[in-house]
């Protein structure tokens, strides 16, 4: 009868030359690995000092920006767990609740004191939008999503009248 | 030998089938220590007949008008089939389902629906369909409604969606396997405690406001199946402060209240003339009105509908008003209790109030 | 459309109550009509990809045996004035053309399976190496492509080596590739075992449909209950690994062990017990594999049809081709006997390996699950002499706690191996089975690391009881059929017995909202 | 049929070829000694086994191994 190996000893030899390119060939099997983990990223909002990304916990970023928002929340029809809006000046910033914890549900500029990184602001022209970020849409509606973030920005005859950060949620 | 098998095989499904139906009412969800909104739509089937004023929409219908005001202030006699985040297209099933039962004089209908388009979750799905009487309009309802993770079949067979409540099976499950406890006024959901409206929320710009097809194919269902009935459609849109009621969705609804010769309230508008507070008046910053706000505002809209419909006064008939008499009872010992409750703990305890975070 | 889905469930019904109403000789064709419905329910354009290799594989295995028919006729008619020579050398053109047409029919089909499957490979793969931009195909896999392939090139090189003649009739043969329960996940039959049992009438005989609506629940049983319960766990386990090293890896391959095996083999019951209740009996795929004591025990015991499949038609054929025979001469004379012994089977197994590995998915990960089997069935096949010395001096071959080693030790190294499946790539796979020796984080077990999984603790109960039943069952299946056992028990019991199993599979089972009935792992091949 | 006696003992030791004909139900032999026999045989007696002779009839005993091998030998 063939008997084996003690275990280990070969799976350690092999440990050292882990095979093949590494490239990214996602594998076959349905229980396979998932894309990689969400690394914050995709469209941000900096208020102040304070990098505001989609999906990111509310609080310390609340706390980073300071200042005394206006604060209003709405409860869901039925369900627990609150809806809150922070009123800053010149955005306003949203949560969404996940079981004790907030985290960033979107971002409205509603004046032309703020911008976004790449400059673009209330009154802000067609042509400096499509050059920052390309066509993405209508001369009235732009959307453009990056990983779990859409950043989506409205126009009328042809400036800028509104801005929005909206996180992504499957 | 054959016999004895086909015995057995019998039984064995017998018991199966028995043994399935036992199991899909102990999981099926009982809403009883919270989220009693879930039994909302039960409730009606007990109280079907004789409304005259028949109530559709969601929250901002089921929590801010109360049918014992109307009662007591016109003996209007009114129902609210309301449930959580009800969309259009379940409103107009539901209305075409409550016509089986009974013919009201007027239905009036709240229009914050119109801005849903598509389907939008499968919880309030379940609230709204599962304990709806098996009809036509149950089942258009559920196929207009359905997400696409949802499957037909769990909403014929509840027990395919609720089998994984094994786990979390309580002692209520067992109590309130066959009946319930009462808890909704003719299907207002009373509440009494006040946190008053500090802020308003900012109107975020929304890239497209017009009103989806679906949403005005329904809305052109709902005015059809009124004009074949003949009772008075009346739309109105209740003075809650969030979700944002936008100037242009305004002018839609008054455009087509117009187009189709209908009464469109929009108690936004009427805030002082109704008397609303909005510092004594809500429960939750004013996106819904306590029970003095649904008074306020029932007294004044029965004023309304009694002068443009001309409703009979039923307080004067003798075996409707004392059936009415129970119900009204019914109400001021639950206005008693969650009096009550405030005293005690300072929150409505077990009507679903929020704990103050101190 | 899967196993687990309503509409299959219907589909089943209305099969089973045609089956037993159509006159009996037209069972297969209504087999082969909802065979194929089934299959166009996939997509109606994947039928294009099965008639194809249905109707190449059939042709030319009938010009294969028209060839050796004629053959056979000549030789029988010149018998006398034909010398030995000229028989030889008639034999050799025929011989020729007969492998013409078989190797044409491999060439199209495999090669069929090979672009569809493995171009955005190879492409990724130029990519990487010489850093060039080109743009992926995405070609959409026909359904169950690697078992109705494999399956048909089995029964063409039986034609080709005239093991039996091919089947006359194209629609038959059709039923034999696309017989529905099989064509997702196998088993993979042999035209001369299946032809029997699917073409014969069947008469509804209460012994199949009792036996296979058992099998066919404990098939369910063991992919809703367990095996879909426990993804769960392993998709958070292996969708953030820098989260989830040292013990958690341990959890990986414990907790990928156990629901593969549940999927799987639950996927087999399933499809057997299909073929059962219609009076069809097909083969086995596995054989209690996690009782193996070594690795090529194992492999005789886990997805036995392609286990046997490469043997007959990759391992032997290669190992005993002349060009191969040539090899061993040349290296034993280069390197003497004992090595010139092992190279035609050490060569013929790394290629059976790497083809085995290849044919599992389009990816590294399974060409180097493929090696580091073959690997260690060499380090065992080489290591035979130092164990037999060991066997010598200590006796303890047979002993149970040494059986019990020895299954143990398999059970992991297999269960190391094959999270090769499941995690990104390769060298984080590697590094993942690594760090259980350098993250000493043992104590995760114990602090409530493991809740975070998406199981709660009933779900950790109904797992642990899941899996005593299927230990159960194993053990009790070691010593003959587990359902005449049954059959062999009282009325009440009997009865009691199905009640629970039916009412725990649809109760307990993770399926619905919340669990979305996954697809069988193998069942995207 | 000694030489053949030679590459089985060679292979099992302690198998006694003589007697025992279910050499490859049993198990004793396995696909690897298989393929050992056949190069064995290939060098011996200069006769290739091929890839469709590779059934149990053939490989159970020692006698049927030989008669296989008379049987190519008379063949090519």
């Amino acid at each position: 009868m063939k008997k084996l190996v003690a275990v280990f000893i070969s799976m350690l030899i092999l440990v050292g030359c882990g095979g093949g390119s590494s490239n990214e060939t996602t594998v076959a099997s349905s229980s396979g690995a998932a894309s990689a983990s969400a690394a914050v990223s995709g469209y941000t909002f900096k208020a102040g000092g304070t990098v505001i990304a989609m999906n990111a916990e509310a609080q310390p970023l609340i706390e980073a920006i300071g200042g005394d928002p206006k604060y209003f929340e709405s409860a869901s029809c039925a369900f627990e767990g609150l809806d809150k809006e922070y009123t800053y000046s010149g955005f306003v910033l949203k949560t969404y609740p996940v079981d004790d914890k907030d985290y960033v549900n979107s971002v409205t500029l509603y004046d032309d004191s703020v911008s976004t990184q790449e400059g673009i602001a209330i009154g802000s022209s067609l042509e400096d939008v499509e050059s920052a970020y390309g066509a993405g849409g209508t001369s009235t509606v732009k959307e453009y999503t990056m990983d779990k973030s859409k950043l989506m920005i409205l126009l009328e005859d042809g400036s800028v009248t509104s801005i929005q950060y909206i996180a992504i949620t499957e | 030998m054959k016999k004895k098998r086909a015995i057995a095989l019998l039984l064995l499904i017998g018991l199966l089938i028995g043994g399935l139906w036992f199991l899909q009412r102990l999981f099926m969800p009982k809403y009883v220590d919270e989220i009693f909104e879930g039994r909302l739509i039960e409730e009606y089937y007990e109280n079907a007949g004789g409304n005259d004023v028949m109530f559709i929409g969601d929250c901002e219908a089921y929590e801010n008008f109360s049918p014992i005001t109307l009662w007591e202030e016109y003996g209007i006699t009114s129902y609210i089939r309301g449930s959580s985040q009800q969309l259009i297209w379940q409103s107009y099933y539901l209305m075409e389902e409550t016509l089986q039962y009974e013919t009201p004089d007027v239905m009036v209908f709240n229009v914050l629906s119109m801005k849903y388009n598509e389907p939008q979750n499968e919880a309030y799905n379940r609230m709204t369909l599962d304990n709806m009487k098996w009809s036509m309009s149950k089942w258009n309802s559920i196929k207009a409604s359905m997400t696409e993770k949802e499957n037909a079949l769990s909403y014929l067979f509840p027990f395919l969606r609720y089998h994984s409540r094994w786990s979390d099976i309580s002692t209520e499950d067992f109590t309130y396997l066959f009946q319930q406890e009462k808890v909704f006024h003719q299907g207002y959901l009373m509440r009494v405690d006040v946190r008053p409206v500090t802020t308003y929320p900012a109107a975020t710009p929304l890239p497209d406001y017009q009103f989806g097809e679906t949403a005005y194919e329904y809305l052109d269902k709902m005015v059809a199946l009124c004009k074949e009935k003949g009772i008075p459609l009346v739309l109105i849109k209740a003075p809650s402060i969030y979700p944002y009621w936008y100037d242009e969705w305004e002018e839609q609804i008054e455009a087509y209240a117009k187009e189709h010769d209908l009464l469109y309230i929009n108690f936004l508008e009427l805030i002082d003339e109704v008397g609303i507070d909005f510092t004594t008046d809500t429960y939750d910053n004013g996106l819904h009105l306590n029970l003095s706000g649904a008074e306020k505002l029932s007294r004044y809209l029965g004023g309304i509908l009694q002068e443009t419909y001309g409703l009979t006064d039923h307080r004067s008939e003798l075996e409707t008003a004392a059936k009415w008499q129970e119900k009204v009872n019914f109400y001021y010992d639950m206005k008693a209790d969650q009096y009550r409750e405030l005293e005690e703990y300072g929150y409505l305890k077990s009507y679903g109030g929020r704990k103050p975070e101190e | 459309m899967l196993f687990t889905s309503y509409s299959f469930i219907l589909f089943l019904t209305v099969m089973f109550l045609l089956y037993y109403a159509v006159p009996k000789k037209c069972q297969w064709m209504l087999l082969l009509a909802g065979s194929y419905c089934f299959y166009a329910y996939s997509g109606i354009h994947f039928l294009a990809f099965i008639l194809l290799t249905t109707v190449s594989t059939w042709y030319s295995a009938r010009r294969i045996t028209r060839i050796q028919e004629q053959q056979a006729a000549y030789l029988k008619e010149h018998k006398a004035s034909l010398d030995k020579e000229q028989k030889k050398r008639y034999k050799a053109s025929m011989k020729k053309k007969t492998k013409r047409w078989m190797l044409a029919c491999i060439l199209l089909n495999i090669g069929l399976l090979a672009v569809l499957k493995y171009t955005d490979f190879v492409i990724s793969n130029i990519n990487g190496i010489f850093h060039t931009g080109l743009t992926f195909m995405n070609f959409a896999l026909p359904m169950g492509i690697s078992f109705y392939t494999f399956q048909s090139m089995g029964y063409l090189l039986d034609v080709y080596r005239a093991k039996y003649p091919a089947q006359e009739n194209a629609a038959k043969f059709a039923l034999f590739v696309s017989f529905f329960p099989q064509v997702i996940q196998g088993p993979i039959s042999r035209y001369n075992d299946l032809s029997g049992t699917l073409y014969e009438p069947h008469s509804l005989e209460w012994r199949n449909i009792s036996y296979g609506i058992q099998r066919i629940c404990w098939g369910f049983f063991k992919k809703l209950v367990i095996a879909d319960r426990l993804l769960v766990a392993v998709k958070s386990l292996v969708s953030t690994p820098d989260e989830y090293m040292g013990v958690y890896v341990v959890l990986v391959i414990l907790f990928y062990a156990i629901e593969l095996y549940a999927d799987f083999t639950g996927g087999i019951d399933i499809t057997i017990g299909i073929a059962q209740v219609f009076g069809v009996k097909l083969a086995e795929n596995f054989e209690r594999p996690f009782f193996s004591k070594n690795i090529t025990e194992y492999w005789r015991r886990w997805h036995i049809t392609m286990g046997t499949w490469f043997k007959d038609y990759i391992f032997y054929p290669i190992s005993v081709c002349p060009w191969m025979l040539r090899l061993s001469k040349k290296s034993r004379e280069v390197f003497g006997k004992a090595i010139g012994k092992r190279v035609p089977v050490y060569l013929a197994t790394a290629i059976v390996w790497f083809t085995t590995g290849l044919w599992h998915g389009a990816s590294w990960n399974f060409i180097v699950w493929g090696m580091l089997n073959f690997l260690v069935i060499v380090i065992s096949q080489e290591l035979e002499p130092l164990y037999a010395k060991f066997h010598n001096r200590f006796h303890v071959s047979g002993k149970t706690w040494y059986n019990a080693f020895q299954i143990l030790r398999t059970f992991w190294l297999m269960g190391a191996i094959r999270i090769l499946d499941v995690y990104r790539d390769v060298p984080l796979s590697f590094r993942q089975v690594g760090s259980i020796f350098t993250t000493a984080n043992w104590n995760e077990l114990f602090n409530g690391g493991v809740m975070r999984l998406g199981l709660t603790m009933p779900d950790y109960l109904v797992l642990v009881l899941g899996a005593l039943v299927m230990l159960a069952v194993s053990l009790a299946g070691r010593s003959g059929s587990v359902r005449d056992k049954l059959a062999a028990k009282p009325v009440p019991v009997r009865y009691l017995v199905y009640y629970v199993l039916i009412l725990s599979m649809l109760v307990l089972g993770a399926y619905g909202i919340g669990y979305d009935s996954s697809q069988f792992i193998y069942n995207q091949f | 049929m000694e030489a053949l006696l030679e590459i089985l003992k060679g292979l099992h030791p302690e198998v006694d070829f003589e007697t025992c004909d279910t050499l490859v139900d049993d198990k004793i032999l396995d696909s690897f000694d298989i393929i050992t026999i056949i190069t064995e045989i290939n060098t011996e007696y200069d006769v290739a086994v091929p890839a469709e002779e590779i059934i149990p009839e053939n490989f159970n005993s020692a006698e049927a191994l030989y008669d296989l091998v008379e049987r190519l030998q008379d063949e090519d």
